[in-house]
């Protein structure tokens, strides 16, 4: 669409639902003023109301004298409070360009044709009818409580729950003994694990080294045929005791990367070194 | 008494004590009942026995209840209306939800041409007529609306299909979206000679 | 349709929607009738139409109404049984119960060594196996529980007696401290379905 919007949904939350706003706008002195509107629910509901006056068949009516009607309608309102009937105004605006359009020439007219639409706003006016009729005949229908009722003082259907327990003698004995289990007097003790000192790794650590002065690999160092638990625990205070040998200026360590082998070698004039000290 | 009578006789004490409509599955677990098609026989029969009576069995979106026979309104309306009135714009925006659903507010509004104030909407929600029914997949996934059981309930719907005049508006496009409804008046109104287009003529230039 | 089928009707959906029993003088003023004995007898032919059906139309103390038929009142107050297990702090609570009765719930708290909620006690007293059994004489006079022949009856019990004694408890390894209990369930328990294992969680959140 180039631009042209009909202006169905201009009508701003001030506003609102056009009609409810006028009633409640309405002070008795005022009233004659803007009752014309009064009953409408936008200009779209005004058209279509004008529309119906014309024929019975919304296929049928005349486009260009429904706009004469609707801009007939809103001059002889003249005196509406206009920022409540701005909507109202604006469709007028937009129903006198559709005018003009439809009576001039085909030739000058620019895309979307006056008359595409003009037949939308049929179409649009035909909807909303048939949506106010459908309305009316739901409205119409036997309803409860006005046509129809239901059972004054139904006694109402119930399903009540009844829980069935079930346990067994063993939880149940079970649940006693843990309970004297847990509310007795409790005595805790450290388990002795079996752990290196950093001390005895020292002393091993140095002792090996004395023997050689290839590289070393820290895991030579570890106890050979030690449970797991006791190998990481040797590990560490291997670890810590080639650290402080290395301190000492007794050995040195080299790593060739991150998780590589850990190496160590004894100082070659560590023992001078002591010596001359 | 045969296992129908029998059968009817159940259906009928519980239909009258239920609060609320039952479906034929509600009714076939609450009375223990294996066999839902039994179950649909007898309230058929049920259906028939009461046609004559005040009091009539009816189905409404696959759920049943009783009710007063509709021609005797007049006899047992209230004093006080016990239905609550609905505003123009609510009635309007009822029937758009009840023929499209589901439908955005965007779409309601587009039928309408005025903005929906946010009460419209809650008053038929509280009703319960309307309620959400998911979301629209497109660009910021508007909320979509249909009626509810209640709504057909109320209304003495058997189903959807039993709104007044369906089946002429969707036989009309009239339930369409505009834009379809435009392509679909263009391409049978060719622009230049033909029967349609004088006739649009003759409408314009009246 | 006879004067009197008209009237059957008509008080047929007077009475069903009505929230209260309506008296003949009620009933003729509602619908306008001058006769009271019209209604009578049209309320009579109406009581004998639904004598063998579902619903009854009864009279109480000169007043008529609507009710479901006596032998199917079963079928509006439905039971459903539903199995659970005794949950871990109730199984506890019925233990301490069942060794030390009669007991009153301060003394089950000081030997669980935590509080029990009211609800815990009402569970057993509703599965029927514990009940008050009296007062204890001393300063506020508490409650004290006993286990019931039903308690005895679904544990397989002929008498208290035959509850293991501690000793015996001790010996099966019941009384081992908790830790190491957990420790050898948490072992034992990942191959099966996690009976044990929940039962843990639940002691610990007690």
């Amino acid at each position: 669409m180039s631009g042209i919007e009909q202006p169905f949904m201009l009508a701003d939350a001030g506003a609102g639902e056009g009609d409810a706003a006028l009633v409640q706008g309405a002070k008795p002195g005022e009233e004659a003023l803007y009752l014309e509107l009064d009953g409408w629910e936008g200009p779209l509901d005004l058209l279509l109301d004008l529309a119906r006056r014309q024929k019975v068949d919304l296929r049928q009516i005349s486009i260009l004298a429904l706009v004469d009607q609707y801009l007939g309608y809103i001059a002889r309102a003249g005196a509406l409070r206009l920022e409540l009937a701005a909507d109202y105004l604006v469709m007028a605006a937009w129903l006198a360009y559709l005018k003009s359009a439809l009576l001039l020439p085909k030739e000058e007219q620019e895309d979307p044709s006056p008359e595409e639409l003009a037949l939308r706003l049929q179409l649009r006016l035909q909807r909303l009818g048939a949506m106010r009729e459908a309305a009316a005949r739901l409205m119409a229908r036997d309803r409860i409580g006005r046509d129809v009722f239901l059972r004054g003082a139904p006694e109402g259907l119930r399903t009540d729950r009844k829980t069935v327990w079930r346990s067994d003698l063993f939880t149940l004995i079970q649940a006693y003994g843990q309970v004297k289990a847990r509310t007795a007097p409790r005595i805790y003790h450290v388990a002795n694990r079996p752990v290196i000192t950093l001390d005895s790794a020292l002393e091993r650590v140095s002792a090996m080294l004395g023997v050689t002065l290839e590289w070393m690999e820290i895991r030579d160092f570890l106890p050979p045929h030690a449970s797991p638990e006791l190998k990481r625990s040797a590990l560490a205070s291997s670890f810590v005791a080639a650290l402080e040998l290395a301190k000492r200026g007794r050995a040195e360590l080299a790593q060739e990367g991150a998780f590589a082998p850990l190496r160590i070698r004894r100082l070659k004039n560590s023992a001078q070194a002591r010596v001359e000290a | 008494m045969s296992a129908q009578a029998s059968l009817e006789r159940t259906l009928e004490a519980t239909l009258f004590a239920a609060e609320e409509p039952l479906s034929v599955d509600a009714l076939a677990a609450h009375l223990g009942l294996p066999d839902p098609a039994e179950v649909r026989a007898a309230l058929a029969a049920l259906q028939r026995h009461y046609t004559a009576r005040g009091v009539h069995l009816v189905e409404r979106g696959g759920r049943w209840h009783f009710q007063t026979a509709p021609d005797l309104a007049h006899l047992l309306r209230r004093e006080k209306e016990q239905v609550r009135r609905l505003s123009r714009a609510a009635t309007e925006v009822l029937a758009i939800i009840a023929y499209h659903e589901p439908v955005s507010r965007a779409e309601i509004e587009s039928i309408r041409g005025v903005q929906t104030s946010a009460g419209t909407l809650d008053v038929l929600m509280e009703a319960g007529w309307v309620s959400p029914a998911g979301r629209r997949e497109v660009p910021g996934r508007p909320v979509v609306y249909a009626t509810t059981p209640e709504f057909l309930d109320h209304f003495g719907l058997a189903s959807r299909r039993d709104l007044p005049g369906i089946d002429e508006l969707r036989a009309s496009g009239l339930l369409d979206p505009l834009d379809e409804a435009m392509e679909a008046a263009m391409r049978f109104e060719p622009d230049e000679d033909g029967d349609g287009a004088g006739e649009a003529d003759e409408n314009l230039a009246d």
